[in-house]
């Protein structure tokens, strides 16, 4: 069984900011991820917590090559102003040519 | 003084009481929780109500009648959000984001707090028009355009003056903020479309304009198989959706501390002006006693179920913790304990100025 | 032509125009949602309370009189599955598995569609026959039983002859599918009592005839203390589940698009077909004219919350897009807004051919 | 005999069946659920009822009558607890953890059957004191701090002894379990206290008491707008949660077997017992008929939604599976179907015992 | 403290198949996972909205013998028929034995 | 584009047993944590049916150094009494700092 290495880069922000990623990775051409809504604590303080005030888990299977470009730009469009962290992990995957 | 009274009997109500037992449970930090579907569901609900409500008073009444106040109600939402933004930005010094941000959330209409206003009438038997409604539907976004129009202008020219200076040179720091940078006069057109765009097909107005007219459509005969989930049961769901809007001003308690006295002051005293000046507008215009407290409810009301949503896409930079803490935690209670038995009493006094016996209409669960 | 009439006054209904609210919401791509908790529930509850009445009614007026209807129904049922699998898979051209699954979708019945006509006609104040609820419970799982196990079978004799094929090394292609070779004839077997079994353990089911014994038991004086849950609240909660089902299809309407021309003929001819053919069999079995139109109402609807379930484990090969979209874009809203009011139509005519007074039943609420 | 037919007739009733009707669709492995929303929703909505309606009885009949069944009730319950501690430990050889749990879980009081026992008087048209809610909110806590504090002392006692023992080196076994290493002596304390806050500010007391303080404020007057909602909805309420009661129950039936026959034979005698024992007390004490089953249903009904939340935390090396199985699985079964009759028997004996119609009160719906 | 390798399996999938992928797991001996539902984004359009068509994220941890059977399975037999990806990350545990 | 390793820990257990995995994030100065609802299947059964028995999985993204002592004492404390798995991975961020 061949498998392919891919990049997983998970994003974990406010509800009311996952538009913005959205339109990001749509930016960079990336169509396809999977999102839930989570709760956690961080430095500003509990989130998740009642409606106006929630937290969202992106994860996107992606090349290493948009990775790159993609988290610059959320990085440097979204950290100021939302709560959000992100990280990469690896991925391994049957079918490369389905991830952008 | 007799308002003491009518404020004490008002808080002696299942809607006040069970908000402040959902604060004390978020106080003493108690797990109590209304599940996220239902308080999701709820606000979908209550417009629904409010808007059939409305649809079916408008079949009765016309809304012939409806225009004055509706130009003269979005004539005076548009004056006070540029002024609490001049009295936010000149005399609070709040940055150019949050005095946006708070100038909207306080010149947008909170539907839960009309909610509440209309419970308040209903259970002292007192109507109001049904127009009104149609009013809320109109004001809701109107104060978020105006303002993310302007804080977008502003930014914009802040952009040209930093590149100017830019190329000049001369090093003077121009930007409030460093995301100011990220923003490029192109992006802010297409972001108000946007805006606009998403605020007319948003969730609140969406369900409140289609409602008001199903309400129009269907008539009384039509509204008679859905009046008891629709009306009957319009009492319990707010009492309902009070507790999860204690809670979550509980929790939000501690940061009202840090939003600062300024603040504090401007969350009391600015519904209070508003609201006043809402009721006697609104009386002179000829409104029935009950429709000048909706009408004066609708300017004192701040936003807080749709401001997150709104500003926190078009107004990033602007800090939520400062409009939604205000809105929820101070405001809102404000209005439903105190402001609405005041605006009850000056729109009696001005209606009926000669005979008036307050406890006709307010004393009602007095015993 | 009155029947043009008496469908407008059929759309001016809270249900249909809430319906009509959502897939307008979804064009308009608005963000309006009723929470998947609710939209998951509305279904179990509407299932109890459509029981709950079956039993009862059928407690008053026995059960001996449903036999040959049941039987009736059955054999339409299964008989118009036939008939759909023809006319798809001959005149339409679709493949097997999509054949089979359209076939038992038509086949199958819409417990949602079941309960807005109920609705539709408590609101004219016409009764039913309980036991039209027992044959419900009853045809529910029929259609995907029939079609599954001719699937299978055609599965099973495709796969021998494809080996027969491949020994005799003739190289002749006979597979439909890739996936074809993976199915064995074993499989096939186990897959199928698979299949019956969750049909009949399925929560529509389950609930449903649950519900219609406890009703049956409890009787008219037990039901007193949850009427007002499971009666009078029924026409506002399906009014809520309509919002959302009206969403769904509205998202679903630029599918309808890709379907097809043939698919859409389909969608509107069979139950038009079915649902007048069952109106005209009820009323020579001797069904009031109510029950006939529930009756009609059996055959003319097409699963939509059943059949992804049933047929996305049972036929994983058809393509869901097809016997959803259909279903739930086309077929539903035509069977409860231009449908219900031509079988009414028709049973009306049938039952009073002289002295027909079509408003009588009709015109309830066009004033 | 007279009793049977009485429990046959309770078994016909809406939530008795669908009850049953939950566990059936468990045993078949029907995919039927309540969802998670929903059902958490419930007990909130619940304990609301129950506390408003309290408090709406105190404020009519007063409280000073409630000092002495209130003492007694915390009395007995007491005793009860540690009276089920030397059962299980001593005859049923469980470990003392267990043995508290479960002590504990007998000796607390379950909402959900009390609410049952509310819904069995009034189908009955029998009244009940107001205060006994008072009472439900005082004794949901206590069992379980007592066992707590129990658990903690009797692990101290048992660190302390083993640390002598390794000091002198004797290289006796002393401890129960090896997890009992872990906990410190000074630890206890803190977990004490951390108990005892959880379990007051836990959500069932405060939405309990909290709505028994608004039931007895509001009064009659102010309750009418959500009267609706919170009194005339509270059958229906309860059967929907009873679904999933009985799904949860019926999940749990292989589990039954597994406790073992000492554990269900505890789960039924323990139960009758401090039943009847709380009947014959309230009686004596000049509770009424309705007031005196309610008395004994606080001692006889065993909590299954609180017990594993504070248990779990608080003695988490006790088997949640002996517990919530004994309590949901045989006991809450036990007591809305059998022992609610079988208290009411009793109770309208002891009250009346010349001239007893029974079938006044308990074959109301036999026909 | 001594960690263990093994592999992280996670299957995203249009909750109608769930069934398939646990019953492909169960034939191989593997009881323990961990599920929960999302919303997605992928090739055949957005998926998680409303009752009818929702993604359920599937996450085994296994030892690297089984993986390649199961992912080989699940391959062969659902990706014709289904929305599902899936790919296999690393993973330390503590308690090797307690996993398939 | 500079990343930083860290590791990822993610606890799966039954929803009353989170509030100690908490406690013992506190008491070793990890507040940042993400965490949501999920069902399961182990060698207790099958989990995340009803209200009375869910799971819980709490992610945690943090040093190397905290890591060790974490997981000990989540294992020593929490193992023998509650249904709990927990698995470690590795995750690339931006920020270091923002991690405890
Ligand atoms: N160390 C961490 N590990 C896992 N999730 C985290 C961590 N720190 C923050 N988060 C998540 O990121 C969200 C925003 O973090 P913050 O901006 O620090 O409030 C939190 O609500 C958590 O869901
Ligand atoms: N690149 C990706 N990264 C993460 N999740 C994905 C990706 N592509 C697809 N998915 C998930 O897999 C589901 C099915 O994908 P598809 O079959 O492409 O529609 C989607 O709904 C997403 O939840
Ligand atoms: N091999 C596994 N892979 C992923 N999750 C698992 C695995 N084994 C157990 N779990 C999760 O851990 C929970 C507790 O496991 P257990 O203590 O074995 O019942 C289960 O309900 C699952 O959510
Ligand atoms: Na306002
Ligand atoms: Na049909
Ligand atoms: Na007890």
């Amino acid at each position: 069984m061949k498998l392919y290495d891919l990049k997983l880069l998970v994003i974990t922000c406010e509800t009311l900011a996952q538009r913005n990623v959205f339109d990001i990775l749509a930016k960079h051409q990336v169509s396809g991820y999977t999102f839930y809504e989570v709760e956690g604590s961080g430095s500003k303080n509990l989130h998740g917590k009642g409606i106006t005030d929630k937290n969202v888990k992106i994860e996107v299977l992606l090349s290493k090559d948009k990775l790159e470009s993609i988290v610059e730009e959320i990085m440097r469009t979204m950290f100021s102003d939302f709560a959000i962290i992100l990280y990469v992990g690896d991925a391994k995957v049957i079918r490369s040519e389905k991830f952008a | 003084m007799e308002i003491i009274e009518l404020i004490q009997a008002n808080i002696l109500t299942p809607v006040v009481l069970f908000f402040i037992l959902g604060m004390v449970a978020a106080r003493i930090k108690s797990d109590l929780k209304i599940p996220d579907a239902i308080s999701e569901f709820l606000p979908i609900y209550l417009l629904a109500a409010i808007g059939l409500h409305g649809g079916l008073e408008m079949r009765k009444t016309g809304f012939e009648s409806m225009l004055i106040p509706m130009l003269t109600a979005i004539a005076l939402s548009l004056v006070m959000t540029l002024n609490h933004y001049q009295i936010l930005r000149k005399l609070g010094k709040f940055n150019v984001f949050d005095s946006y941000a708070l100038a909207s959330t306080y010149g947008a209409v909170g539907a839960v707090t009309f909610s509440v206003g209309l419970s308040f009438l209903k259970n002292r038997g007192i109507e109001s028009e049904g127009y009104i409604t149609a009013i809320l539907a109109v004001l809701e976004p109107l104060a978020f355009i105006l303002a993310i129009f302007l804080t977008n202008m502003a930014v914009a020219k802040q952009v040209r003056a930093k590149k100017q200076a830019f190329t000049k040179n001369t090093g003077k720091e121009v930007s409030i903020d460093d995301s100011l940078d990220t923003l490029e006069v192109g992006q802010t057109k297409t972001k108000l479309f946007q805006v606009l765009r998403e605020s007319i097909t948003g969730k609140a107005i969406v369900i409140l304009i289609g409602s008001i007219v199903i309400g129009y459509v269907i008539g009384k005969e039509g509204f008679i198989p859905i009046k008891l989930l629709f009306e009957d049961l319009f009492a319990g769901a707010i009492v309902i959706f009070l507790i999860e809007m204690g809670i979550i001003a509980g929790q939000r308690l501690d940061d009202v501390r840090k939003v600062g006295a300024f603040l504090i002051g401007f969350a009391l005293v600015i519904p209070t002006v508003n609201g006043i000046v809402g009721v006697l507008v609104a009386s002179y215009l000829g409104l029935s006693v009950g429709g000048a407290v909706m009408f004066g409810l609708l300017l004192a009301s701040a936003s807080f179920i749709a401001a997150p949503a709104v500003l926190r896409a078009a107004i990033p930079q602007a800090k939520p913790s400062l409009y939604i803490t205000s809105a929820l935690g101070i405001t809102f209670p404000y209005n439903i304990i105190i402001l609405l038995p005041i605006m009850l009493t000056v729109s009696s006094l001005v209606h009926n100025p000669g005979t008036i016996d307050l406890f006709n209409y307010l004393g009602y669960n007095l015993q």
